[in-house]
This record gives structure tokens, C-alpha cells and sequence, in this order.
């Protein structure tokens, strides 16, 4: 196991890895930029280094600046958390020629997963169900029809050279697709200079459900079930659960275990996770973030592993402790992300937290770094903290959600706990009958 | 009780409580107490004298109460109070302070150097980066020994 | 107690508490004390004077963002300032003004009470409990309806 | 289902449970002393009412007045928490002839379980093991040595009349009896004018291993594993654990079984737990606790159940809603009990609390009504919040409990917090290795 570890991250999850490795007995080393030296992780860390000013690109992003810092202190491994150098190959890759441990996944498959095309045609490989369409472009009504009659309607042509919405057009019958074809064709031909098309089955109301997966680079592979992340705005997860209300357990372990099948077979080491469009009963792949997500907790919450504890684990050399059937899913869990937004506008509101109060009793955990009298700095994203409830049902989960959103207290920035007990209060949420438009429908509905 | 420390303008009509309280609050001045209660004679009396709170918002927490964040380098404790300008660390690395061991320094502390000259040399990932003095004048601190981790924006120098 | 503020110049008439007041104001100016309480001869006067706290520290939080406390009856709300002696809840019960609905009340608004009356009745376990007057004199302020609920504490009424 | 319950109770164990309540939809009322008005659980509550003056026989402990306060409110029910009205019959008996429905067991569960002998008598009728001794007084030294020979040494002799350790006498083998017998009597009649001793199983090295259980007073009851409480402090409970580290699954089982059966043939209703020595493998009745326990939340972690939820649910009515079989245990939790002490001393330390911070993450729980600025009254006890920790393995649990234990801050009084941390440094402890004294020893041995 490592004596020390570099943390080169920030915020709540910086404090998630640090609360980890200390439960491991490993010494950890918080990096952080001048904005950020009165942070949490910064002051509960063995040892901290000022990394660099506060843009991003400058500390949090600084590859030889969080190099050096390892050097200096003498780390061993280092904890990228998410975002800022998570997925970043070549972070990967100086690290290992520092003979540095990078605690994820190996720099090939980092970059596989990396690239959307390598990553579908990496999915389709390995058996991993991706969205059906046609093989490359498509230059006459005759093989469209052929296309269209093989995946189902409706269908969506795309412009090979497109991007942004143009040169798109759905067909919800063989009746539409001629007029479809040649209106995508002209519109793609005049944005992008370049008529072709392809043909996707299009998905009206899909869930966004995505599989977490566990790897010990060394060939073995478990699942450890799904969340559903429907609920998203501009594409941000706001909500997590598991499991998903729309998923029965046979689904679960057929999915599970094609995926858990494929990185097995990609020697994946770590943590990742599938991502997945979930329509009538059919997982379709979206990408594969080769990380740790921000939703972990939720998965913790079920399966009672500690996520971060097995990544340095596995990166330490261990290989995998757990066999598929020795994870048991119990209970429901439900992650809010708490952000310094205003819940009606979602403008950013960092400045000064006078007190906070987190909820606590059964069933609540909160992740988070704030603390009464910290200053929520403007440089970095409005993710101030995590709330995850658990219980035995559902509807357990969700009634001991509206209690904890009531004791929540952040005083001194505006926060989305509002929003959260407005949802609460929605029938859709309840049942869980929501797919990945429903947020922002919900918002424009209620705007007024 | 052993009063000294009149106020100058007592009158002499006045009772023998107020003249009292006159007294007590000069024991509060004398003193630096906060409240004093006397029963004298059935007469009750009580003073006192808030203190000039300092304030003591609580702004940042104690939250290492169990294990203090150690920062790498010694740059908090460094920075007393001499004026000039602050040669700060662009960096993270380990400071070096002449071009090898057996070699002299870069610049002795108390000699003059020039605008641009390299003052010292910060190792990270394996690269030597020459540190150059941001302007003219003579080298009146230098806060870190040869061979000291260093962390971004810390004062390594200081040139008058 | 009926302190008016009046101007520099002092009326003869003046009491001889209100002067003592005046007296003891005037030596926490001078001696920047905070607060003197006396008991002289049967008069207890307490003056005091507030510094200008710029602390500011938070003492109470918004604990109560989504669900506030509501106390159970409005006693918080109907303390307006009325000097005189206030008749405090001994008990948390239902208070009744008069002994039956069709019956007056056991002393109206304004009306004098003498001490020891009964003035209300406080309905607890299904006991009717007696409440008196704390002294004699005019009832000038009636903070409950009746049949209301009552806690602990609460001022039920004012008598002058 | 209730709709609105009354909480008879102050503290962490209001607040616990109004959030019980809250989860299961029913409102709640708050009581409170004058010295509590700015209590959390007054804060949260729906409604509160101010019962009384600091002293708890004015307030917590005024039946009248608590009585008094459902009639205007209008609470169908009591919950009365630990202490205070918790264990008292008669309180039960007014509650009930005023047909508010107190949440607990039946009047006379409570008088027989109240009364130590009848405690002991029923416990034995019953089948739970109790001390073994001579059946009444003890008069000639023949009939000692049967009793010594029947029940083994070392076994102790105490007067009938007797308390204080004033008469007793222990005997670690039949050639020091006659002599122990003899001085006991004289000591006896000496100190109480009465000579008549007993006999019973001395105890050396005992640990307080207690069985928490769950009964519908339907004649349903399970039993929902022991609890390991043998850290004390002048019979102050300071450190208890689930399971315990000395027990396996069968003894467990064996005794659960056991307990679990009388509490059915007594037609107990609601939660309860019956105290026990533990020594060489066999465990003696102490007495019973007939209501929720301080350190009920260790529980709640190894099983999954919300106990205060299952105490309202049956005391509403519902049979019992689990078999013994549904009944899992999963992993291990500590819980450390945070009073405002100074950790040395013990000397209390209310006042005003500047600033609270409570730690949290995976497997962390914070049952506290402490909140930054609020001044802790002198006038109850000292408790001022429970850490639970959970984990998959006892070893995590430590390692997880030394973890948030660094995070917890309580700025402006003294707690307790340094003491667990100093004890998480013995490898008695580590490894389980303690029984009833060990803690007063460490105590003594450290104080130095």
C-alpha cells in the first residue's frame, strides 16, 4: 500500500479521497492555488502545497506544478478526483514516467474511452449495446429504407460533417423518410459544404442510466449496479438514484454483466462508468467516463463498498477482493447536488458562508468542504455539496430527502436546496416518471 | 477598602453612595476588573465595565484541532517584515541557491545584484529553471536554505 | 419605569430617584462604567448603557428556513411594550376569561382588580384552575382570547 | 398512522425523534423548558410549548403540564424519549386514561420491568439466564457450601439488608467460604441490624453486553442483536459497539432467541433492551430497559431499521413488520457519546458554542441538536451529540471513527472528543480486549 498520496484536486471530492486514504492509514498531501489556501482538504491534510494562482489552468490543470509537488513531498500515487486532469492521458502518462502511481486506469484505455468514435466502435467490440444505425453514410432512399426497416422508426438522419443540431432531421415512418433524406442532404450540403448523411434510431424520452463499474487491471471486472441521472440541466446531473426506478434486477444483471464482461476483457483498472440513453427496455452507449463520478455516493450507499477505498486499492496492486456475487444491493439512495446558485436563475453565488448546518440522523450523509465562515471562491465550479440519503424503500428514501433538505443550512450564498423541495413536491418525481428532458421542461414550466 | 486614585472634580455634597461608586470604578480602572458587587451597610451596590471586545468572530474554524495541516515549505513563518521587493517562487520545486554544492551561491546575502541575473535555480520535473532577480539592488533576505522544497507564491527573497 | 428624558436643566421638583438616576448617568459617562445597580434605603436603581458592539457574531442561525417554529400561542407577538405588572402563564392550559360562556368576564379591560381576584382560568387535565391577581389595580392590557391556548411563561395579561 | 405526536424530551433524542416522525408524515410538538426555547428540536418542530422553568421537575418531568400541552395541541401521542418520563408507569397510566397513546409498552411491562426484584423474578420465570445464587437467605455454612459447589467460584456474599458493598464479601473457593460467610454476617448485622446474607456467582471480569428488541405487544417480538456497552465511566455508557467483540453468530443467536421469546410471551409493544453481564460465555440478567436506548443508532446501522419509525409504527397500531428471518446484520458501528466534559475531569462545560462543525462522508453519523451559537444550558445532562460510525469490518469502523473524530469541531466548550481519540491509541481497545472496569482503570492509570 502507499505511505502518501497527492490529492490534485479541490472542493468536496479533495476531501472525499482525503477522508479515504486517511481511514487507509496513507498520508496525503493537499495541492491547492492561492484562492483556495483556507480550504477544507487544505487544512485536514498531513501536508498542503500552493500549486499556482487561481485559474485553473494555472494550479488545478498544472501538470508539472502538481509533478513537482510530488516530488517535493515525496508522494508516491496521486488521486486526480474528477475534472480538472482526471481523464487527461498525457497527466497519465508523465506521471508513470516519474514513476509516479496515476490511481486510475491505464493511460491506453484512458485514452480509448477518451476519443467518442474509438470509444463507440471500442463499446460495439467488446459487446457493449450502442445506438443502431446505419455503417457510415447513406447516399440513396433504397438503402435508407433498408436502414430505417432493420433498426425501427422513428428514425434521425445526421450530417456526417455536422454538429449543433443542423442538417438534422427525424422520420417517424417509412412515409417520412424520402422527404427526411433529401431535406438533411440539402441542409448538410449548404451548412457544411458535404451532403452525406447517416441514419440513428432516435430516441424520444430516453433515461440517462449509466452501469459503475470496479477493475483490477489484471482481468477482472465486477458491476456494482446502475444510477439513473435523468434528471440534468444543460446536460449537468443534478439528481442521482439507485437503482433507477425504470430497471428491474434481470436488467440489471444482463447489463451488468456485458459490461462488466467488456472491461474485464479491457484489463480496466479502478473505477469507470458506462454511460447509457435507457429507452423501451434498450441500454444505448453514450461514453465511458474512465473516473470517479461525482453520483459515487449513491453506489456506496447500495452496495456498502467504499469506492475510493477499493481505486487505491487496486492502484496499489491489490487485485480485486470482490466477486460479482459477493455484491449485495440493498435499500435506495438518492444523491442532491447542492450548488451556490440561485434555484430559479442558477446564476453562481460564491462569496461568504456565515453558518452552515448540515443535516444529520440516519440514513444522511453530506460530502462536503464547506464550513461556517468559508469563502466560496469565484474561480471554480458552483458544486458546494453532496447530500445522499438511504432507505430501505424508496419512498423511505425520498421522505427522509424532504427532512434533511429542511435542515440544511447555508447561510450567506444563495444554494439549490429550494429547488430540491420544489421537486419534492412533483408527482413525476415521486413516482420516479421522469426521463432526460423533464428537468428542463419542469423549469420552463415553472418559470412563470 | 484601599481606594486611592480620585477623580479630581468630586463634589464634596455628594452622598456617600455615589462617592462609592466613584471610588469602585476607579478600582475597575486600577484593576482591570469587570464587575464589582458590594454590600456595605445594607446598601447595595454593583460596577461594572464591559471589556473592549476584540470581536473574535470565529472566521476561520478550528478545524485542526487533530492534525495540523503542515504546509511543505516554511513560508508563513518566514515573512517578517523587511521591506524591499519580494522575490516570489513562480513555482512549485526545490530551491537550490548555487549552481552546485561546492560552488559559491548565486547572490550572498547582503551583496548587490542586477535586474535579470540569476539568483537561484528551482528544480521540478527534472529541469533546472534559473530564477532571475525582478530588479536591482542589494539581497537583504534570503528565506529559504539551499536545497528547500518551495510552493507557488512563496517570498524566497527579498531585494532592496 | 416612567424615565422621560428631559433637558439639561433640572426641575427642583424633581424625585429624589429621578435625580439619583441622573447622578448615576452621569457618573458612567465620567467613569466609563457600564452599569451600576443600588439598593439604598428600600429604592433599587439599576442604570446601564450599551457599547456599541460591532461583533456582530451570529448567534442565532437560520435554522428555520423551511419549516418555523410556530409557537403555539402569539405571546411573542403581543408583548407591546405596556409598563406595569404582568400576570406570566403559571401553567400551560387552556385560558378562559370567563367562568361560561354566557357569563361575563372575570374582570374586563380597564376595569380595577384587587389583589388575589380571580382573573382568569387556566384549564389543564381537565382541572379548572383559578388564576388571581398578582396585585391591585387597573387592567390595562388582555393579551388572550378566550378559550385560547396558553404555555408556560406567557404574559396573560397587565395591571397597573 | 398518528398525525401529529407530542415529544416529551429535549437534546439529540428530540431531535431524533422528530426526524423519525417527519419521515413517517406526522407533525410534531415540540415541549420545552424556559432554558430551552432556543432548542433545535423548538426550532424544527411544528408546533412547540413551553411547559415549565429550567429544573426538569418543573418541565421534562411535569406530568400535568406535558399532558396539558397534547390537550391544546392536540397530539394524539407521546413519544417520551430516554430518561425524564421515558420509564415512568405512572405518566403511562394518566396518558393513557386521557386516551392520548403513550409510545412504548404497556403500564404494567413497564411496573413489572421497574421493579428490580420482580424484574429478576420474571426474567427467570421467563428463561433469561439470571445470576445464580442461593434461592433466599443463606444461614448456616453447610447450606453455603452447597450453594458455593451448585453455582461455582468465586462466588460473593451480600447482605439482604444491604448496599453500598457493605457486607459483601467474595469467596474465590470453598477453603475461604466459612471465613466470608462469617464476616459477612457480623458486617451485616453491624451495619443494617439484620445478619442475613445471600450467595450469588461472582463476577470478575464482566463485560454489559445488552439485547436490543422489538415486540408488537401482539405476541410478536425479534430481537435485533446485542450491543457491547462495557466501556463506562461511573456506569456511564461513553463507547458502545455493534456486534459485540465478543460474541459469534451463535451465542448470538442462542440468546437473541432466548430474550426474543420471553419479550413475545410478555406481549411486549415497542423497543426495549435487556442488560446483561457477560462472563466465560454466559450471560446474567441485570435488568431491562423499557424503552429507546442512548445508543439504539449502532443498531440501526448493522440492521437497516429505523428504530424510533418501528416504535411509532407499532405503537400506532401495526404488527410487527419483520420476522426474525428478515433480520440481517451487515458489518460493525461504534458509537462514541460527545459530552460537553472536559475530557480529563469530567467536570461539565455548558455555554455558548461558537462554532460546530460536524464530519461526515461514507459511513459517518451525527445525532446532535448542537448548532453554531447555541448556548448549552446548565441545567441537564451533558450529553451533546453521538458519533456513529459504520463499516464493513470492525477494523474499518476504527479507522473511520479516528477519521471523523479529527473532523469534529465544538469550539467553545469542552467536550469528550480527545478522550476517544487518546482511546483509539490502546490496543485494548483495537482488539476488543476490555470488560466493565477497564475504562475506570485507564482512567486511573492515565490521569497521572
Amino acid at each position: 500500500m502507499f505511505d502518501k498520496i497527492l490529492i490534485a484536486n479541490r472542493g468536496e471530492i479533495a476531501l472525499r479521497v482525503l477522508r479515504a486514504a486517511r481511514e487507509l492509514g496513507i498520508q496525503t498531501v493537499a495541492v491547492h492555488s492561492t484562492a483556495d489556501a483556507d480550504a477544507m482538504h487544505v487544512k485536514l491534510a498531513d501536508e498542503s502545497v500552493c500549486i499556482g494562482p487561481p485559474p485553473a489552468k494555472d494550479s488545478y490543470l498544472n501538470i508539472p506544478a502538481i509533478v513537482a509537488a510530488c516530488e517535493i513531498t515525496g508522494a508516491e500515487a496521486v488521486h486526480p478526483g474528477y475534472g480538472f486532469l482526471s481523464e487527461n492521458a498525457k497527466f497519465a502518462e508523465i506521471l508513470k514516467s516519474h514513476n509516479i502511481k496515476f490511481i486510475g486506469p491505464s493511460v491506453e484505455n484512458i485514452r480509448t474511452m477518451g476519443d467518442k468514435i474509438e470509444a463507440k466502435r471500442t463499446a460495439k467490440e467488446l459487446g457493449i449495446p450502442i445506438v443502431p444505425g446505419s455503417e457510415g453514410g447513406v447516399h440513396d432512399i433504397a438503402t435508407a429504407r433498408k436502414v430505417g426497416k432493420d433498426i425501427g422508426y422513428p428514425v434521425i438522419i445526421k450530417a456526417t460533417a455536422g454538429g449543433g443540431g443542423r442538417g438534422m432531421k427525424v422520420a417517424n415512418s417509412e412515409a417520412e423518410l424520402e422527404l427526411a433524406v433529401s431535406t438533411a442532404q440539402s441542409e448538410a450540403k449548404a451548412a457544411f459544404g458535404n451532403g452525406e448523411v447517416y441514419i440513428e434510431k432516435y430516441l424520444e424520452k430516453p433515461r440517462h442510466i449509466e452501469i459503475q463499474i470496479l477493475g483490477d487491471g489484471q482481468g477482472r471486472a465486477i458491476h456494482l449496479g446502475e444510477r439513473d441521472c435523468s434528471l440534468q440541466r444543460r446536460h449537468q446531473k443534478i439528481w442521482e438514484e439507485a437503482h433507477s426506478p425504470a430497471l428491474n434486477a434481470k436488467q440489471r444483471d444482463e447489463i451488468g454483466a456485458r459490461v462488466s464482461n467488456a472491461m474485464a476483457k479491457m484489463s480496466y483498472e479502478g473505477v469507470g462508468t458506462i454511460e447509457f440513453l435507457f429507452e423501451n427496455n434498450e441500454f444505448y452507449f453514450i461514453e465511458m467516463n474512465t473516473r470517479l463520478q461525482v453520483e459515487h455516493p449513491v453506489t456506496e450507499a447500495i452496495t456498502g463498498l467504499d469506492l475510493v477505498q477499493e481505486q487505491i486499492r487496486v492502484a496499489a496492486g491489490a487485485a480485486l477482493a470482490y466477486k460479482q456475487s459477493d455484491i449485495q444491493f440493498s435499500g435506495h439512495a438518492i444523491e442532491c447536488r447542492i450548488n451556490a446558485e440561485n434555484p430559479l436563475t442558477f446564476i453562481p453565488s460564491p462569496g461568504k458562508v456565515n453558518d452552515v448546518h448540515f443535516p444529520g440522523g440516519l440514513g444522511v450523509r453530506v460530502d462536503s468542504a464547506l464550513y461556517s465562515g468559508y469563502r466560496i471562491p469565484p474561480y471554480y465550479d458552483s458544486l458546494i455539496g453532496k447530500l445522499i440519503v438511504f432507505g430501505k424503500s424508496r419512498a423511505e428514501c425520498m421522505m427522509r430527502l424532504r427532512r434533511s433538505l429542511s435542515e440544511f443550512v447555508v447561510d450567506g450564498v444563495e444554494t439549490t436546496i429550494p429547488l430540491f423541495q420544489k421537486l419534492l413536491a412533483e408527482p413525476d418525481i415521486l413516482d420516479g416518471h421522469y426521463d432526460i428532458h423533464w428537468l428542463e421542461k419542469y423549469l420552463a414550466r415553472t418559470k412563470m | 477598602m484601599p481606594v486611592k486614585k480620585k477623580s479630581a472634580a468630586s463634589e464634596p455634597k455628594e452622598s456617600a453612595e455615589l462617592s462609592l461608586i466613584r471610588k469602585l470604578a476607579a478600582i475597575l480602572d486600577e484593576t482591570g476588573l469587570t464587575e464589582i458587587e458590594l454590600d456595605h451597610k445594607g446598601a447595595r451596590v454593583r460596577v461594572s465595565k464591559s471589556v473592549q471586545m476584540a470581536s473574535m468572530v470565529h472566521s476561520a474554524p478550528t478545524i485542526q484541532h487533530s492534525a495540523p495541516a503542515l504546509v511543505v515549505a516554511g513560508s508563513q513563518v518566514a515573512t517578517e517584515e523587511i521591506s524591499g521587493t519580494p522575490l516570489k517562487s513562480p513555482m512549485v520545486g526545490t530551491a537550490y541557491l548555487s549552481p552546485s554544492p561546492e560552488l559559491p551561491a548565486f547572490a550572498a546575502l547582503g551583496s548587490m545584484v542586477k535586474e535579470g541575473q540569476t539568483v537561484l535555480i528551482i528544480e521540478a520535473m527534472k529541469t533546472m529553471n534559473q530564477i532571475a532577480a525582478p530588479k536591482s539592488g542589494k539581497l537583504v533576505k534570503v528565506n529559504i536554505k539551499n536545497a528547500q522544497p518551495v510552493e507557488y507564491g512563496e517570498v524566497l527573497m527579498v531585494i532592496q
